[in-house]
């Protein structure tokens, strides 16, 4: 373990939650690495070796994710994935995936510090997305396991729906726009903001 | 302003006015700083008018005084601002302005008040100042000119602009649904329950507060029931469907491509100020993807061209049956009725019914018959059939009317005699209906004539937009009704994709059939057009049926060059009253018909909606993102003087106690030359690029050769575009054989990481590699100095700093405080310079154990500007300052790193045209001024010959330019014509107030053998 | 507000979620030729355009899916997209046909 | 032609305003001209009246499908500067100005030019950097413009935002006194009116559908009307120039894209100069009717709609309530867009082509209306002469095959 101290992106904003009214309930994830996985997905022999190290065959539809043990493989693109790591354990798969895909045509990258990633629960979450990016986060096809990326709040982001009822949306943001995502979420999430889409309302004024 | 009540007892005809406020909640409010009473559930227009006032605003040129011509967002007259201090806006049509208590309601466009205002004089110079008169004068002097302008500008505009900044939020919100309806009226909410039935996503949104249109002011039946307790039912059905969402206050301002829709809700405009919550939004813009647009909108009454239209007094019918039935105001206590069409009975019946005395009807039709006229003949009223208002009569002023004339009317011509006089105090008009297509024809829909309605009406287009009801033209409840049904079924079910979905069973409507309208675009008056008499055509902006022939006798004859010249149409109202009775006139007067004079074109918004909501979230501190760097605390702590690059903060430099900027810059330059310095650079650009073709690839991308670099060892590279133009540069470092990391500027990282994509994905797809942009993933910072190798060598490290072990242009790879890092042996100060990347959640942690490690050898931290001092006088380019877009790598001097041997790489083709490896080509050169002290200004040109005044001819200019405290003297660079034949020469740069001279020297003004970096 | 649909990865949204790159299937002529590209040929590959008013071919990238190039026919006039297809693919015939007329 | 001025407006009062004539007339078109001049926008119709008033040559017509006026000249933000970086633009642009100061005088048609000052903010370093060639390179051409300080341009745009703490805190300006703004429907007429009087035939409603040429020599165009025979013919249809190009098999470095704007509703004077802001890509002006003029971006993609799109919009209007915070309770008003033609190097292309005979005017891009005047000028000489005037020289075509472009937009790029 390293000397130095550890700071998160949004580390030095831990402290002040206590004194917001939102909506939700939102907190920068610490117990993550990230590894950014690229190789093709048509490449059987990177597939492979992919899935003996990982436990998992690598997921290939769009917009899905897969969940092993700690870990979360959330597919980006066609040849490209993001692996989450217990933090813990992260050197170990990092290492281990790097040596078992030397002989493949696949990249391996420690991403652990490149994103923040900002975990947003409550039943209000998905209203609160909308309001930062240009696709409907509240339609129902998008459950638990999707991955969406997403320009929110004008800034580069992923959404890794985790969990419904309620509802468990991980934004990944990247490091450098973190404080300006959580500035933005603050004002957004207030609970005085709500917008209470699609259920049934009050009748108004005829 | 009498002090009559004109609001109807809560006791007539068994509480059947009024059915929108609550007489027991009593609200005060003022206008114009006068205190008036009004009742929850009224409108500003309604309140107002209840109280008597009948005077609202001035028109934009002639400053007649206004009224309230309608009752909803049509209403072009009654503008006024509400608020005070941060809450003040201007131009808000009273018929839209939801009473609260404490409102502040402020009229606009007249000077020192609204009864008595000075400009009104310009009514009385009318006949000076028809359309398009400022064309004709204001020529001579020409220099008077600003001056007219100051006048007509003041004399111009209508509310003012907020004082004080809004404290108010903003938001948008992205929805997509199946089904979006505009308007909620007897349409919108069959349209939507068909819809919602199949299991559509239903938004449905009106402008106003509530649901149910005009079914509150209609006749007929609905499955046997009134058709407003229809609507009741079908809101409250709706309502508890979770498939639907009713949005109302909410506007929909905009139809876009591809059946994208824009919605303006307004959440906290019709609460008291003090109420308002500081974190709710005021306005929220909705951002709607609709699989089907159904357009529910309803139409707008026209209003008839009279003369004198336009007193105060002078009201749509529908207005003055809304006023009576919703909010229980009569607007005057004796009404006549002038109409084309049947629609208008209904508000004689009704405001007799409300105990107003209605004696007369003006019908413009011969003897007309019908269910409606019946009962108003039943009534009592009597009807003067073939007849026309010719005049309005007013109190002195013409705030008030007295009465109107009726003549005769004809079948041409625009001259009438009058043969009755009727006293009245509010005259109801009628021009038949304009279905509100605006929605409709936002993209490309098409609209035709419609001969019955005499209007357009929508036709074709190519998006999933429908409309019905009155905005499709069907004025006939049975006919909207199931048309609706239709439509919202129809539009579900394709949006669901269901088969076969079972359909709701419409209820049967029916209504009294009306006798058909007649046409009336002119009612001629005694006297013709502006001698002395105007028919207003377009309210707001004063336009006339004069100034439309005028327009037409001198040639602006197509209806956008009629808009242009009359400005009509092109008022707050955007024309909604006027368009067609103005299309009406053109074509009466070019003798054609109005589908050949021509339509006009309908562009968003709907009505005017805030700016406020389209900045939506992104305004103060959220305006746009601020990138920090893993430093950004310590430079914040440290008294950084940040500067912004792009979306990045970084250092510029930092001032200690009292220093200025140039004291500080001064101190960070010495003390990294002389002992060390460090400085965070995680914004530049980090790129890996993996594969057994990296080298390949980066060898088209770059214009020097890559592939032979070793692993383990940096290099400098440049990159063209495809005109060979110089466009970034930055050291690429091989880190295994088939693995390379590119650094870019901080401002083009994200660019060449798409740009790299492109290249690869596009033209070489073949290559074997994967592009992953780390940026962010590291934290990077230089330490250069001569102390810098001391610095490293004290923290625990299982790297070799020394000087034979980590050579210049060498990477190494290990630990750093038990850190992973990389570190690359580069130096773009000139200096011996460590570049150290660490993983970005620890890198606040290394900068502050360096800083410590440091202290003892004065490690100092500097930034950008004192970097760009030390780079300039090593003679280093800066991508930005030496380039522009138009400068090559030859012009540079940087032809070593152009590579010759290489068959194909970008920019390489591009850099033989003619131009471009021509003789005269700007060239970089170094600047010595003759005088170390004088610094040159960047950007100052230099002449080929010093004349006494410009223009002089410039042979380049400065392109970076600094006082280099090392050198103790100033240095610069230039880009030149022909400047490397001109080494020596002296040059000449003019400034405004002195000519500097300053001698062509080598570019390299320090350390030109590198020993220090290589040291 | 276009609305796309990428053919790769299926990922439909508002062309701010697509990035716009200008007429598909442009020749680089050094590509195939490094030698012998004259004034003129490269002039047609850098700056000259169809532009057409009516059917295009172009280039999108789908930057909030995939992040992968991809062409698309659309109407200039309309904003109808007809078509989407890979970024290797060949012009496809309507395109050619629209050229003709 | 029937005189303005204010005792030719008081004696029609009189009459209530019933011996007015038309402004221009309508004639049916002639079988043959010397020129004819495609496009009767501000720049077809300049050139046909100094064709006429120059040079001479009244056997001319200004042909368009539409309403004279009614595209990019009609549809523009009326901003008028000059204070361009490159000598080429500079020179074209400032003749372009120059002849804006007296235009309402020489036409007899006031078309409120109005010099209230222009400012180009700078809100970076680089920017600012930038603007100060900008200044120099100007002054040196013998252009007023020069560089103010953020603490001047506060006193003369009282309402902007210049707190430090902004997100780009305001450094200075590029400032051009005599740059300003015109009534831009009134450019079109009152040069209609004035080519009229001249003799010059203006077809509206007269699409072309052909060019027709014979062994290399331009001998005509087809419109709707007919078949009209021409020694010369010349382009100047911004937004469609490719359509026309085509018809004449030119190959051009064109392309057509739609250039947002919007109006607030009219509110009493706030802004009395013009801005623009690079930083955060907006610029604004206020009417002499009170709206606030807002000029938005480009839309990326080919487009003939001369329909607004969103997103360019939104991004302007974002950047101009930042600056201008006291707009955010102001309302848009209206929104559209023109479509405008992107050259490869964002810079006109004026001057002679390939075939014999015909000659073209396009490629402004988003400097169409600032141009109109000197663009007219130059482009009737190089007709009236079939050479280039020296001013259009640099624009010509050839420039795109030999590399050299002219280009204004000081390159993105940011130092290290």
């Amino acid at each position: 373990m390293p000397d130095l101290d550890r700071n998160l992106a949004l580390s030095h904003r831990h402290q002040e939650m206590e004194n917001q009214a939102l909506g939700i309930e939102m907190s920068e994830r610490d117990d993550v690495g990230m590894i950014d996985l690229r190789g093709k997905a048509d490449d059987k022999a990177f597939m492979k070796n992919a899935a003996t190290v990982l436990g998992v065959e690598l997921p290939t539809d769009p917009r899905t994710s897969i969940k092993k043990g700690g870990i979360d493989i959330l597919w980006l693109s066609i040849d490209q994935w993001l692996i989450t790591t217990p933090l813990k354990s992260h050197d170990k798969t990092l290492s281990a995936l790097t040596k078992k895909l030397t002989k493949n045509h696949a990249l391996v990258c420690d991403m652990s510090d490149a994103r923040s990633i900002i975990r947003l629960s409550g039943d209000r979450v998905r209203e609160v997305l909308i309001k930062g990016c240009s696709f409907d986060a509240t339609q129902p096809d998008f459950k638990p396991g999707t991955v969406r990326r997403l320009l929110f709040a004008e800034v580069a982001a992923l959404a890794h729906f985790v969990d419904s009822n309620p509802d468990v949306i991980d934004l990944y943001v990247f490091r450098s726009y973190a404080n300006y995502v959580w500035e933005w979420l603050l004002q957004t999430a207030h609970e005085d903001a709500g917008v209470g889409l699609f259920q049934v309302q009050d009748a108004p004024v005829v | 302003m009498s002090g009559k009540p004109y609001r109807i007892p809560s006791s007539r005809s068994q509480g059947a006015f009024g059915r929108l406020i609550d007489r027991d909640a009593a609200l005060s409010f003022t206008f114009d700083d006068k205190t008036y009473t009004g009742f929850k559930g009224d409108t500003l227009a309604s309140a107002l008018l209840a109280n008597g006032v009948r005077l609202f605003g001035r028109s934009f040129k002639y400053h007649r005084p206004r009224g309230v011509i309608a009752a909803g967002p049509e209403e072009p007259n009654a503008l006024v601002s509400v608020g005070s201090g941060a809450t003040h806006e201007p131009n808000n049509r009273i018929t839209d302005v939801e009473l609260y208590d404490g409102l502040v309601a402020t009229s606009q466009n007249r000077w020192p008040s609204l009864a008595f205002d000075v400009s009104a004089i310009n009514n009385t110079f009318s006949r000076l100042i028809p359309s398009g008169f400022y064309y004709k004068t204001f020529m001579w002097p020409a220099k008077l000119w600003p001056h007219y302008e100051h006048i007509i500008r003041h004399a111009a505009g209508l509310g003012t602009a907020p004082q004080e900044e809004d404290e108010a939020v903003y938001e948008q919100v992205h929805v997509n649904c199946d089904v979006l309806i505009a308007g909620g009226g007897i349409a919108g909410l069959a349209a939507a329950l068909a819809a919602a039935e199949v299991g559509a996503r239903v938004i449905i949104a009106d402008l106003s507060p509530r649901f149910g249109g005009a079914a509150d002011c209609i006749d007929g039946k609905i499955d046997s029931a009134a058709p407003l307790a229809w609507a009741k039912k079908a809101v409250k059905k709706l309502a508890a469907m979770d498939n639907v969402y009713i949005l109302p206050r909410t506007t929909v301002t905009g139809h876009y491509d591809h059946n994208w829709v824009l919605m303006c809700e307004r959440l906290s405009d019709h609460i008291s100020e003090a109420d308002r919550l500081a974190n709710r939004p005021r306005h929220r813009l909705w951002k709607v993807r609709a699989k089907k647009v159904i357009v529910a909108t309803g139409a707008f009454e026209r209003p008839l061209t009279f003369a004198n239209n336009d007193r105060p007094g002078v009201m749509l019918a529908s207005a003055a049956r809304s006023y009576a039935t919703r909010y229980g105001v009569t607007p005057g206590e004796r009404a006549v009725i002038f109409t084309n069409n049947d629609d208008a009975y209904l508000t004689a019946l009704t405001l007799q019914d409300a105990g107003v005395s209605v004696p007369k009807i003006i019908d413009v039709r011969e003897d007309t018959k019908s269910a409606l006229i019946s009962r108003a003949e039943d009534a009592g009223i009597e009807i003067i059939h073939s007849s026309v208002i010719s005049n309005v009569e007013t109190s002195f002023g013409g705030t008030s009317i007295e009465g109107v004339q009726i003549a005769t009317r004809t079948a041409t011509g625009r001259l009438a005699q009058p043969f009755a006089r009727i006293e009245c105090d509010l005259v109801c008009m009628s021009g038949g209906w304009n279905p509100a297509v605006h929605l409709f024809a936002h993209v490309n829909g098409s609209v035709r004539f419609d001969d019955t309605l005499q209007t357009f009406r929508p036709d074709q287009t190519s998006e999933a937009i429908v409309a019905i009801g009155a905005a499709n033209g069907h004025f006939d409840l049975s006919t909207t009704i199931d048309e609706s049904f239709d439509k919202g079924y129809a539009a579900g079910k394709s949006a669901t994709g269901k088969s076969r979905p079972k359909k709701a069973v419409p209820p049967k409507a029916r209504q009294d059939e009306r006798s058909p309208l007649e046409a009336l675009w002119f009612a001629p008056a005694k006297g013709s057009l502006n001698e002395g008499n105007k028919h207003f055509i377009d309210f707001q902006n004063d336009v006339t049926a004069a100034d439309i022939e005028l327009a037409a006798r001198e040639g602006y004859r197509s209806v956008e060059h009629l808009k242009r010249y009359t400005t009509l149409g092109m008022a707050t109202d955007q024309g909604k009253t006027s368009n067609i009775s103005a299309l009406g006139i053109l074509a009466d007067t070019l003798n054609t018909t109005i589908p050949a004079a021509g339509a006009t074109r309908f562009r968003p918004p709907f009505t005017p909606f805030s700016l406020g909501s389209i900045a939506g979230t992104q305004a103060k501190h959220l305006f746009q993102p601020v990138r920090r760097t893993p430093i950004a605390t310590w430079h914040h702590d440290n008294n950084c003087d940040m500067e912004p690059v792009g979306l990045w903060r970084r250092p510029f430099c930092y001032r200690h106690g009292t220093e200025d900027r140039q004291a500080a810059i001064t101190r960070e330059i010495l003390a990294t030359r002389e002992k060390a310095g460090i400085i965070d650079l995680s914004s530049l650009g980090k790129i890996e690029v993996k594969g057994p073709d990296a080298g390949v690839f980066l060898d088209r991308i770059y214009s020097n050769v890559f592939s032979t670099l070793k692993p383990g060892r940096c290099r400098y590279g440049l990159m063209m575009n495809e005109d060979g133009f110089l466009f970034d540069d930055g050291v690429t470092v091989r880190l295994a054989e088939d693995h390379f990391l590119m650094h870019t500027t901080s401002g083009n990282a994200d660019r060449i990481v798409g740009w790299l994509e492109e290249w690869h994905q596009t033209e070489w797809p073949d290559l074997k590699l994967f592009i992953t942009p780390v940026t962010e993933n590291y934290t990077q910072f230089a330490v250069a100095g001569p102390h810098s190798r001391d610095i490293l060598q004290k923290l625990e490290s299982t790297i070799d700093f020394s000087r034979e072990a980590f050579t210049p242009l060498d990477y190494k790879s290990g630990e750093l405080c038990g850190v992973p890092v990389r570190i690359y042996r580069i130096s773009f100060s000139g200096e011996l310079s460590y570049e150290i990347s660490v993983p970005a959640n620890y890198g606040l942690a290394m900068w502050q154990a360096l800083m410590v490690a440091g202290k003892e050898f004065g490690l100092t931290a500097y930034g950008t500007e004192p970097l760009h001092v030390m780079r300039a006088e090593k003679g280093f380019i800066a991508i930005g300052d030496e380039t522009d877009g138009t400068v090559t790598p030859l012009d540079l001097d940087l032809g070593w790193a152009v590579s010759k041997k290489k068959v194909d790489y970008i920019g390489k083709r591009s850099l033989q045209r003619s131009f471009l490896k021509g003789d005269e080509r700007k060239e970089m050169v170094g600047l010595l001024t003759d005088d170390p002290k004088e610094v040159l200004p960047d950007g100052c040109y230099a002449v080929e010959q010093l004349l006494d005044k410009p223009p002089m001819k410039m042979i380049g200019h400065v392109s970076s330019s600094y006082y280099s405290p090392t050198l103790n003297r100033s240095i610069a660079f230039g880009l030149i014509k022909n400047g490397r034949a001109r080494m020596g020469d002296t040059l000449q740069f003019p400034l405004e107030d002195k000519v500097v001279s300053a001698k062509v020297v080598s570019p390299v003004f320090y350390d030109s053998e590198g020993e220090r970096q290589n040291a | 507000m276009l609305l796309i649909k990428c053919p790769i990865c299926d990922c439909e949204g508002d062309e701010t979620d697509f990035h716009y790159g200008g007429e598909g299937h442009i020749q680089r002529p050094t590509s195939s030729n490094p030698d012998k590209v004259g004034d003129e040929a490269q002039r047609d590959y850098l700056y000259v355009r169809k532009n057409p008013r009516g059917l295009h071919s172009e280039r999108w990238l789908c930057e909030r899916g995939c992040g992968k190039w991809f062409h698309a026919l659309r109407d200039t006039a309309t904003m109808v997209i007809s078509k989407t297809y890979l970024i290797t693919d060949k012009p496809p015939a309507e395109l050619k046909k629209a050229g003709k007329k | 032609m029937q005189k303005y001025s204010i005792f030719t407006l008081a004696r029609n009062a009189a009459n209530y305003h019933k011996g007015w004539g038309l402004a221009w007339r309508s004639p049916e078109p002639k079988s043959e001209y010397d020129i004819v001049i495609i496009g009767a926008g501000g720049h077809g119709l300049a050139t046909a009246y100094y064709l006429a008033k120059r040079h001479n040559l009244t056997n001319v017509a200004v042909v368009e499908k539409g309403w004279l006026g009614g595209g990019n000249t009609g549809r523009n933000t009326t901003i008028i500067r000059s204070n361009y970086l490159q000598d080429e633009s500079a020179a074209i642009y400032e003749l372009s100005r120059s002849l804006y100061e007296g235009l309402a005088q020489e036409l007899n048609y006031n078309v409120m030019f109005s010099p209230r000052g222009l400012f180009m903010l700078c809100m970076t370093e680089h920017e600012l950097r930038g603007f100060k060639r900008h200044a120099h390179a100007n002054r040196l051409s013998g252009i007023e413009s020069r560089m103010v300080s953020a603490e001047e341009v506060k006193r003369k745009i009282p309402i902007l935002n210049v707190s430090p703490t902004a997100r780009y805190p305001l450094l200075g300006a590029l400032y051009q006194p005599r740059g300003g703004t015109a009534r831009h429907d009134a450019v079109a007429w009152g040069y209609a009116r004035g080519a009229d009087n001249l003799g010059v035939d203006i077809l509206q409603n007269c699409a072309v559908t052909g060019i027709t040429r014979r062994g290399g020599k331009v001998t005509g165009i087809d419109t709707v009307k007919g078949h009209i025979k021409a020694k010369k013919v010349a382009i100047v249809t911004a937004g469609s120039t490719t359509l026309l190009g085509d018809m004449a098999g030119l190959k051009l470095p064109i392309e057509s894209v739609t250039l947002q704007a919007c109006v607030s509703e009219p509110i009493k004077p706030v802004l009395d100069v013009v801005i623009m802001a690079g930083t955060v890509h907006g610029y604004m002006s206020q009417s002499d009717k009170g709206e606030l003029v807002i000029g938005g971006g480009a839309d990326e993609y080919n487009n003939y709609s001369q329909r607004g799109s969103f997103p360019a919009i939104e991004h302007t209007i974002t950047s101009l309530a930042e600056l201008f915070p006291i707009i955010r309770r102001l309302k848009m008003l209206r929104q559209w867009a023109g479509i405008v033609d992107m050259t490869g190097d964002r810079s006109p292309i004026i001057g002679k082509t390939d075939v014999d005979g015909l000659y073209l005017n396009c490629g402004w891009g988003t400097g169409g209306f600032k141009s109109i005047p000197g663009s007219g000028l130059v482009f009737a000489d190089t007709i009236a002469n079939d050479r280039p005037h020296p001013i259009a020289e640099p624009f010509g075509l050839n420039r795109f095959a030999e590399g050299r472009l002219i280009d204004e937009s000081i390159a993105a790029g940011v130092a290290h």
